[in-house]
This record gives structure tokens, sequence and C-alpha cells, in this order.
């Protein structure tokens, strides 16, 4: 974009200044829209999943639900309880935000198309998203509020305490790729199943297993959705926040689900790779990449919407006891792995393709329960038809 | 276990001062003094053969009418006792169980509206605990051994015991205004006495 | 964690509107973080004066009163008045068959539907919210077919002092026995959903013991009594109605998750207390008899003078009608004595030294209904 | 050990299964009925728009009371069995068949006039539907099942007042405290020509003894 601009008579300091900011605002409205539309599909698929419609009024099928949403949110009276500590209240939000938008920088949108491809990539992506911690802990602190308090407590706990898992279970595809870098490690895939990291070995099924978990946690998505468990502390840290400031928070939180569905998948499921025929295809690389995003966030509101939440000593006897060790043995197991196999590619591949039979083997095992239940929920009660007499 | 040998048994192995009543509706009951009723408790609660391990609950109400005061007469009554007492009483009722024995037993005793004070129950079941509340919440019964004696419906600022049949609600409280509006009073009932 | 690092406690205000109460009680807690050492509930919000309320209508008047007691089985507590009054008149033994059969239809019914309540709002203070909501779907399959007997979704006033008020319609019996049979699968598939997850599992077992002898020192009753592996249920060892001709069994506690009477015991309980009255309600839809639904009853009954407890196993357990007539048109004293209140007061005791998120699980496992705790 | 590793398989498959009943559920029917869309209060609709399982208003529903004031003989056990005192009917003596609009067809009641002579006609009927429990006693109670409840369950408005259903209009109560007056004054007219010819008639005995 810098060229361009320049290309129009631009001297060069102002036209690397402009491109940034009209890329900020790109990104800002890009993400703005995608946690917009994440709330609807959320709602949608939970109120599938109850026997309801969920939202369907404002616009076709609903579509226009989160619009609607936003602008009254933005319409309503921005409210600091008596007590607050005000600067804190005010500026909580913005941490969140922060932490979440930043890894616009590094996010990988598919093959060549990320801001900035930095060799700590990964490094970044984890280090800043802890930003967050600070938002929601100043959050439940500043609110003067007890429920908040326990609830900003909870998610400093649970975030510092999942970080740990979550990058030592990163370090298996460094390890397997090899670098830092975002476009790096998705580079060292293919756009075959069996050539994604999850598949690449055993340990890396257990550690993207890992990842997956810690990150749900660190996301505060059910079964660890403790900071804001609705049952027990009301609303958690957000409980006194209300109009604009909510709608930060809500946003970050569901800009947070797409970033865990992006990482996810560039890092284990083969990011926008595409077949070599079709290498350079940028908008096709970028569709396969959203797609793969929209399966892993499918799964994450699935999982919220099946689960119970578990209770703050499970949580972290979750975290210590059994993600640590298991973390730790992956890459352990991955680097033992690596020294064995690693003058017989070969070998590497057959074991990628039988984890892929197993997956598949496992997604039909899957499929005939669905069906059985399915037929059970068909029986039928109380047709309508019968009741006109 | 029927009523009636629970009845003979209580008689026979306690001094309380007891009677038994039969002619009030399906369940007979055992009359009890006021001030034997704790002891008579304990017996049968600790009485083997018994094993009244439940209490079931405990209610009272407030009998106006002195039709029931034949029974002090039986039971001699003190000369110390006020003189509301032989206008109007607090009747106590205590319906007892046992898993053990699957039996179960009415006891009954009344005390005067002015010195209305049971002995508490608490130290034999704890679920007298709430229920001796309620009733000192809502009849005014005060249980001298309770541990915690507050009222448990009502607010704790509030005046009047309500299931006393000479209450009068009150027509405002902190302010909140309970009188009835003119809509309200155009559908009071011009013939019902209520 | 030695008492060197004794901290302050914080004290905490829970409710009276609170997501996980259920209704409106408020509880005072005194935590050392988020661990609970002393809970003191404060109930009383939701007293709206139904036994002084009594005092003003007449017998029959009275009835719809009973509905809201407890709107989540308001079928059961018509019934249990009206079975009061009965024994009080005197008149039990006057009571049509049929009207029988149909009260322990409807009243199983709405066992089932208050059970459902019951443990899809445990599951949903568990956070997991979809369960809740499969439940209330089936919930309103037997509103349904409740409103279908009696006009009414939630407050139905059907079972009157010498019957029930109509009879029932001709669709009726036949649509009952086609929903239990999709119950019947739809209930074990909610179990596969939630009640036999692992997490679900680990929050309620071993959480809030309660011993048997805690238990009837504390009169706990119902499912809450049962959990505990007390083996009483006023349907089976003191029978009304026409129970003592229908078979069942009363599931009991028995530790499966850990030990026995914690909180996970008391919500199984439940779940099988569902499936036996799907046996109940099976044997009556077979056994109802064809004739009057009511006995005849003056307009304006007076009983005689006189004073009664009756007892019955509703949802919540064994409920206590206690009435003292005078031979007026209305009763002298009406007293309520129910499964929530006996519930409630236990919960200082068991509440002590457990997590917050404990008590949330402790509250749903003990099925308590604000209405029918205040009265 | 064994324990660890039994919880970890445990907690993977349980929420295996959980999930492919969630996920089922997304493949069934949904239970939502459109409200406004849906006329809920009409079976036939139900049936033709809605797909889910949940049935149509019963025949015996519970709405809004309805008084049909031609069959209502002013008796007011309805009044005396509503628990919560929501009904309130004032009535007078009245000749019902006097009470006619232009046609002539009586407007308060189709008995025949020689019944009509003797019983009382409703001047106030007043149903308070904010207060009202829709236990249907009323209606049980009725001897002629005036008072009855309709399947309709819409009634919003803005004030108190207008939840309240008066079903004689104060031309009706008008007419009839008219004609209950004229009555009245016919009644003591010949009341007073009865008195008059007894003091005649006992004049003329008077008249005759003498």
């Amino acid at each position: 974009m810098d060229a361009t601009l320049i290309s129009i008579g631009l001297d060069p300091l102002t036209a690397k200044i402009t491109s940034m900011v009209i890329i900020s605002v790109i990104v800002l409205l890009a993400f703005v829209t995608i946690g917009g539309i994440l709330t609807l599909v959320e709602r949608r698929i939970s109120g599938f999943m109850q026997s309801r419609l969920g939202p369907n009024r404002v616009g076709p099928q609903g579509a226009l639900q989160w619009v609607a949403d936003g602008v009254k949110l933005i319409l309503k009276e921005d409210l600091i309880p008596e007590g607050a500590d005000r600067k804190l209240f005010r500026i909580a939000p913005y941490f969140c935000l922060v932490g979440i938008f930043g890894t616009m920088v590094v996010f990988p949108w598919g093959k060549g198309v990320i801001v900035a491809d930095l060799n700590v990539g990964l490094f970044y992506f984890i280090s800043i998203t802890a930003l967050v911690v600070f938002g929601v802990l100043m959050a439940g602190w500043s609110s003067n509020n007890k429920w908040s308090l326990l609830g900003g407590m909870r998610a400093a706990a649970q975030i510092v305490s999942y970080e740990i898992p979550v990058g030592m279970s990163l370090l298996v595809p460094i390890l397997i790729s090899g670098t830092l870098s975002m476009g790096g490690i998705m580079a060292s895939q293919g756009w075959l199943p069996w050539e994604w990291m999850v598949f690449k070995s055993p340990f890396a099924v257990l550690s993207f297993i890992i990842f997956f978990i810690g990150s749900l946690a660190e996301a505060n998505r059910t079964p660890f959705d403790l900071p804001e468990a609705e049952s027990e502390l009301v609303s958690g840290y957000c409980t006194e926040y209300s109009g604009f400031r909510y709608a930060v928070f809500f946003l970050s939180e569901w800009a947070n689900l797409f970033v865990l569905g992006g990482l996810t998948t560039s890092v284990f499921l083969g990011g926008g790779n595409l077949p070599g025929a079709l290498e350079g295809f940028t908008i096709l690389s970028v569709l396969v990449y959203l797609a793969k995003v929209a399966v892993v966030i499918f799964v994450v509101i699935w999982l919220r919407w099946t689960l119970p939440r578990f209770r703050i000593d499970q949580l972290m006897s979750l975290s210590w006891k059994y993600l640590l060790p298991g973390a730790f043995i992956a890459f352990l197991g991955q680097a033992a792995y690596m020294l064995l196999t690693q003058h017989t590619p070969i070998v590497q591949s057959i074991i990628a393709v039988l984890m892929f039979l197993v997956f598949v083997f496992v997604l039909i095992r899957f499929g005939l329960k669905v069906r059985v239940s399915i037929n059970e929920q068909r029986i039928p009660v109380n047709s309508p038809a019968s009741n006109v007499s | 276990m029927n009523i009636l040998q629970i009845f003979e048994q209580i008689k026979q192995n306690t001094d309380a001062v007891v009677s038994f009543q039969e002619d009030e509706g399906p369940t007979p009951s055992i009359y009890v003094r006021s001030d034997s009723v704790l002891s008579v408790m304990t017996y049968l609660k600790e009485e083997e053969a018994l094993d009244f391990n439940v209490l079931m609950n405990h209610t009272g109400f407030h009998e106006t009418e002195s039709s029931k005061l034949f029974w002090h007469l039986f039971f001699d009554v003190s000369q110390d006792e006020s003189e509301d007492h032989h206008h109007e009483e607090i009747r106590l009722f205590w319906h007892l169980y046992s898993y053990k024995v699957e039996h179960r037993v009415t006891i009954e005793s009344s005390v005067p509206i002015g010195k209305a004070q049971m002995d508490s129950v608490v130290s034999l079941w704890k679920s007298a605990n709430w229920l001796e509340r309620e009733v000192y919440d809502l009849l005014g019964v005060t249980y001298p051994g309770h541990p915690d004696l507050r009222r448990i419906m009502l607010p704790p600022d509030w005046e009047g015991h309500p299931l006393r049949k000479d209450y009068v609600a009150p027509t405002s409280y902190h302010g909140i205004d309970n009188s009835p509006s003119a809509l309200t009073k155009s559908f009071e009932p011009k013939g019902k006495s209520k | 964690m030695t008492s060197a690092l004794k901290t302050e406690y914080l004290t905490i205000n829970m409710g009276p509107q609170h997501p996980s109460t259920h209704g409106v009680i408020r509880f005072i807690l005194k935590t050392d973080g988020e661990i609970i050492y002393e809970c003191d509930p404060d109930v009383g919000y939701l007293h709206r004066g139904i036994e002084k309320i009594a005092e003003s209508v007449t017998w029959q008047g009275f009835v719809p009163y009973t509905d809201r007691v407890d709107y989540v089985c308001a079928m059961n507590s018509n019934l249990s008045y009206c079975m009061a009054v009965e024994k009080l008149m005197g008149m039990e033994t006057e009571i049509p068959k049929r009207a029988e059969y149909i009260r322990v239809i409807v009243s199983e019914l709405n066992r089932i539907s208050s059970h459902a309540v019951a443990i899809g709002a445990a599951d949903m203070d568990m956070g997991a919210f979809t369960p809740f909501v499969h439940f209330l779907r089936e919930r309103e399959h037997i509103n349904d077919l409740l409103e279908m007997a009696c006009g009414a979704r939630l407050t139905y006033n059907y079972i009157c002092i010498g019957g029930v008020h109509n009879d029932l319609p001709p669709a009726f019996l036949s649509k009952t026995a086609e929903f239990l049979d999709h119950f019947e699968i739809v209930v074990e598939q909610i179990n596969r959903l939630i009640s036999y997850n692992q997490i679900f599992i680990k929050r309620f077992a071993n959480v809030a013991v309660v011993p048997p002898k805690m238990a009837i020192d504390y009169n706990l009753v119902g499912p809450n009594l049962r959990g505990s592996g007390i083996k009483f249920d006023v349907r089976k060892d003191k029978p009304y109605s026409v129970y003592s001709d229908l078979d069942f069994d009363i599931p009991i506690g028995s530790g499966r998750a850990g030990t026995l009477g914690d909180c996970y015991d008391r919500y199984m309980v439940r779940v099988e207390e569902i499936r036996e009255s799907i046996k109940i309600i099976r044997q009556c839809l077979k056994q109802i008899p064809a004739g009057e639904t009511k006995a005849i009853v003056k307009s304006t009954i007076k009983p005689p003078k006189g004073h009664v407890y009756f007892r019955t196993e509703t949802p919540r357990g064994d409920t206590g009608y206690f009435l003292y007539s005078d031979g007026k048109t209305s009763p002298t004293r009406l007293k309520i004595r129910t499964g929530s209140f006996t519930g409630m007061s236990i919960i200082p005791e068991i509440a002590r030294g457990v997590f917050i998120a404990d008590l949330v699980a402790i509250i749903g496992s003990l099925d308590i209904v604000a209405p029918e705790l205040d009265r | 050990m064994g324990a660890y590793f039994q919880n970890i398989k445990d907690g993977f498959t349980t929420a295996f299964e959980g999930m492919s009943i969630s996920f089922a559920t997304m493949f069934v029917r949904k239970e939502t009925v459109q409200y406004p869309e849906v006329d809920i209060s009409s079976n036939a609709t139900i049936a033709e728009k809605y797909k889910g399982s949940l049935m149509g208003m019963p025949e015996n529903y519970r709405g809004i009371l309805d008084v049909d004031l031609s069959l209502c003989t002013a008796c007011q056990i309805c009044q005396k069995a509503c628990p919560i005192d929501c009904i309130v009917i004032d009535n007078i003596k009245c000749d019902k068949t006097k009470l006619s609009d232009g046609d002539g067809s009586p407007v308060l009641n189709r008995f025949t006039q020689k019944e009509a002579l003797k019983t009382r006609t409703v001047t106030r009927f007043d149903i308070n539907a904010a207060k009202c429990m829709y236990c249907g006693l009323c209606e049980k109670a009725c001897p002629t099942s005036a008072i009855r409840h309709t399947n309709q369950f819409e009634m919003n408005r803005e004030s108190q007042e207008e939840l309240i259903l008066r079903f004689v209009s104060d031309d009706v109560k008008a007419t009839a405290e008219k004609r209950a007056s004229e009555i009245e004054a016919e009644a003591a007219a010949k009341k007073a020509a009865k008195a008059k010819k007894a003091q005649e008639e006992k004049a003329k005995e008077k008249g005759a003894e003498e």
C-alpha cells in the first residue's frame, strides 16, 4: 500500500503513516464486524441446540441483530458505580480490547496475507493476549463490587495458570516447524489433512488437545467461564459495566473467540494452505482459512452449550495436574520422536495418515451416535394435527 | 403403637399433667400442660420403644373463644398467671413421627396470650429451630432456650404478630402506602362479612 | 494453609436477586476468599401471608391459593389441601374411584414436570444451560396435557374438595400414553447429555454430605431424605388415595458417585423418581375406571370442629397441611409445612467450608422453591 | 494412578456423548412458537403454520372472563364464589321486558314476560381483570353458565381502570333505574289506591252501620 500511495505523489513518511492509519481502521472495522457477527452466530447456534430459533427478527433470519444490539448498547447510559475507582474503571475495557486487537499484527489471514510476519510471531501472540488479564483484573477491582472482585481474581488466577500449559504445548509445533513466525509455521504444513500440524505425530495430537483446552480457558469459554459464571458471580467482572464500555468487553470477548480459532487453525490445522496448482489465489486461501476458523469456532460454541462449568479447585487441578504434565510429555516426546524418525520421513508420513484415519473413524462413530439421537428425538408427541378435532 | 398406648406410657412414666383428647377431628391428640412440655418431649424422643426421631411440624393458633379453658379447670391453674389467660390463649401443636417404629403422635398445649412462653425443643430436634422461629414471628410465642430467636418471614422491625386474630395490618411500612385505592374499594364486597 | 495465614472474612450479600437462588432468597455469606465460613439464609422475601388469607376465604375458595403455594407443582398442592379437608370432614371414602385415579395421574404428571424443572435448574446452576431448556421443552408437553385437562398451564385449580372439577377430555389418556413413550427416551437422552457427564459428577459428588442422622434431625423430606439413604415415601409407607393399589419402587441414594447423601445422590434420586412416576401413570392409565368424577359436596362447606395434620408426598417431599376448623365457613388456622422450609434450614450447617460455587450446587440439589419456602 | 487416567477417559467419553446429543438437537424440529404470526388461540392456524410439537389451545382454556347478560339472573353466586372479590354485581327489582331497544326486542333478558316481571335486573356487573386469578370458580358456580372464560388472553391496557370489564353500560343502568322507579311508583300508586279503596270501604261500612 505504501507503494501505491507514493505513486500518487506522497512522500515516503506520510505514505507510511497514512497507510498505517488506513490499515488500522480496516482492521478495527473488520474485528468489530467479526465480533458482532459472532455474537449472533453464537446465539443462533445455541438456539438450535436448545430446540429454539434464536434471534430472527432484525433483518433476514436476524442477520442484523448484532447491529441493533450494538446501537442499543452505545445509546445506553454510561453508569459508573458510587465508590468505584473511576480511572481504572474507565480504562479497563480498553486493555481487553488492545489485548485482543493487538494480535491483528501477526494474524495470518491466508497464505501471505499478514500485516507483519514477525520472526517472534507466536511469542508476540501469547504475550499481547496476556494484556486481557490486566483489563479483567482492573475491571473487577475498580467496580467496588465484591462479586466483580471475585470474578476478577478468578480470571487472573485462571488465565495466568493456563498460560503455562498453552505455552508449553505450542512448543511442539515450534519444534516441528523450527520457527516462531506465523507465516513460517503455516508454510511448514501442507494442504492435505495429514500434512497438517495436528496429525504430524501422536505428540502433536496431544499438544493440540492441551492447547485447545487451555485456550478455551484463556478465552473464558465454558467449561472454563468462571470469571463471569452467571449462576455464581452474577456476571463476574463486568457486572457493573453498562453501555459502550460493556460493548467493548462484549466485543473483545467474541473477537477473542475468533482469535482463538485463528491461532488454532494457523498453527495446527494447516492454515490457508492450498494445493500446489492453486498457489497464488490469495482470496481462495483466505476463504479456506476462514472456513477452517468457522469450524473451530463452531466447535467452541458447541462445547459451551454442552458442558457444565468447572469449580475453581477443579480448574486449577486440571491445569496443574493434567495439562501441564501432558504438555511436558508432548514436548519431550516430540523431541524424541523427531530424533528417532528424522532419517525416515516415510515413517512420519505413514503415522500421519494413520492418525488421520483414526480421526475419521472417531468422526464416523460420532455420526452414528448423532443419527441415533436424532431418531430418538423424532418420536412423535402431541402432534398438532391430531389435536384439531 | 397407637396414640392411646402412647398416652398411657406418658402418663405412667412421667409426672407431667396430660390428658387425652379425642373429640377434636380425625386425629386425636395428647394435651400437655405448658410447663411439662419439654419433659414429655424428652421422654418421647429418648424412650426406645417410642423413639420419635422427627419433629414434622410445630405450629399454633390464637384461640379467641374461652371454650377450651375447661382444661385449666381440670389441671388446677395456678393463681399467679395473668387474667388474660381466662379469655384468650395460644394453642400449640407438635406433630411427631418415628421413621423407626412408624407411628405418629400429636402433642398439644396452650399458653396464655399475655404470657406466651413455651420451652424450646431445639435441643431435641434441630428442625424445631426454624419452626419455632416461625411461630415466634407470626404468633408471638417466645421460646426461652432457643439459640437464635428472631423473626424469619417478616422484617426485623415489623410490629405485631400477623396470625393473631386481633392483628390489624399496618397501612404503611417505611413510607410504602398500603391503603386500598378507590378502585379496590369499589370492588369491596358489601354483603360479605370478612 | 496454616492458621498464621488467616485473613479477614469477607461479608458478601448473595441475593435476594441472584441468578442461582431461583426466586427471592437472600444469603449473607462470610467468606474467606471463595470458601464460605458462615452462611445465614434470610428468607421471607416471598412471604405473601397465604396462611392469613386462608382465615378469610371459604374452604373451597382457598384451593386456588394452594396453586400459589408451590407453583412448580400446583396439582400436588391442590391434592394435599383437598385431601386434608376431606379427611377433616370425614368424607375420604366418598370420593369416586375415577376421581382418585385422575388425581393420581395429574399429580404424577405434575411431579414429573416439577422434577424436570428441579433437575434442569440444578444443571443450569452448574453452567450447563442446554439441558435446562431441554427439560423445559418436555415440561411444556406436560403443561399442554394438564391444560387440556383443566384449562390452565400453571395454576390449575383442578382438584377440588370431593373429586376433580371436570372429567378428562377423551383424547387425554391416549395423548398421555404417547407423551410417556416419548419422554422415557428423552429423559435418558438428557441424562446422557448432563447427568452422566464427568464434570457434572465431579461438581456434585462429595459436596454437602448429609448423613442419614442429620437428615432426620433436620426433618429433610422427600428426595432430599431419600438421597441420604432413608427409604421413606409417604405414598408407600402411609398410602393415601389409590397409591396402595399401584406398584412402584422408592429410589434411594447409595453414594453412587462418592459419599452417601451428597448432592449427586439427591440429584439422581429425582431422576429415578421420574421413571417411577412414568411407571405409576402407565398403571393408572390401564386401571382407570369409568364413572363419576366428583362426590356431592355442598356449595359452602362447614367441616366439624377439630384439627387434622395431613401429609402427602409432593415433589419437594412430605408436605403437611395442618387445618383447624371451628365449624365455620373458613379455616381458623391453616398451616403448610413444606419441604423447602426444612430443606432450607439445613443450609447453614452443610454450607460451612464449601466454595461459593458449591453453595449454588447445594441450593440446586435441595430443590428449593422460594414461594413454597415463604408461603 | 488408575483413577487419574479413568478421569481423563471419562471426561472425554462423557463430553463426547453430550456433544452428540446437543449436535443432534440442531436437526430436530424447533419448539418456538412465533407468537404474533401464529395465532395460538386458533387450533387450525397452529396445525397449518407451526411445525413444532406443542398443542393449540384447549376447549376449556381459562382466559379473560365474559358475561352473557341475557342469561344472567343476578343471583350473585359468582360474586360469593370468587376468592379474591374481583366481581361486583348490583341489582334492582325491575320489569325487564320494558327495557327494550327500538325494535322491541329485550336488551337484558330473554325471559318470558311473566318471569321477567319477577326477576331482578343487573345494574352493575364489573370484573376486575387485573385482579382476577383465572381460577374458574365463578364459571363452575354459575347456575346458568352466564359467566364463562373465553380463550382470549391478550389484554394490555394503559391503566388499571381500563382493565375493569364493565358489562352493564350506563344507558342500560339508567333505563333500568328509571324503570325500577316507575315500577316502584306504580306499586306505590297501586298500594295507595288499595289503601284508599279500603278506607272508602271502611267508610262505607261505617256509613252502613250508622
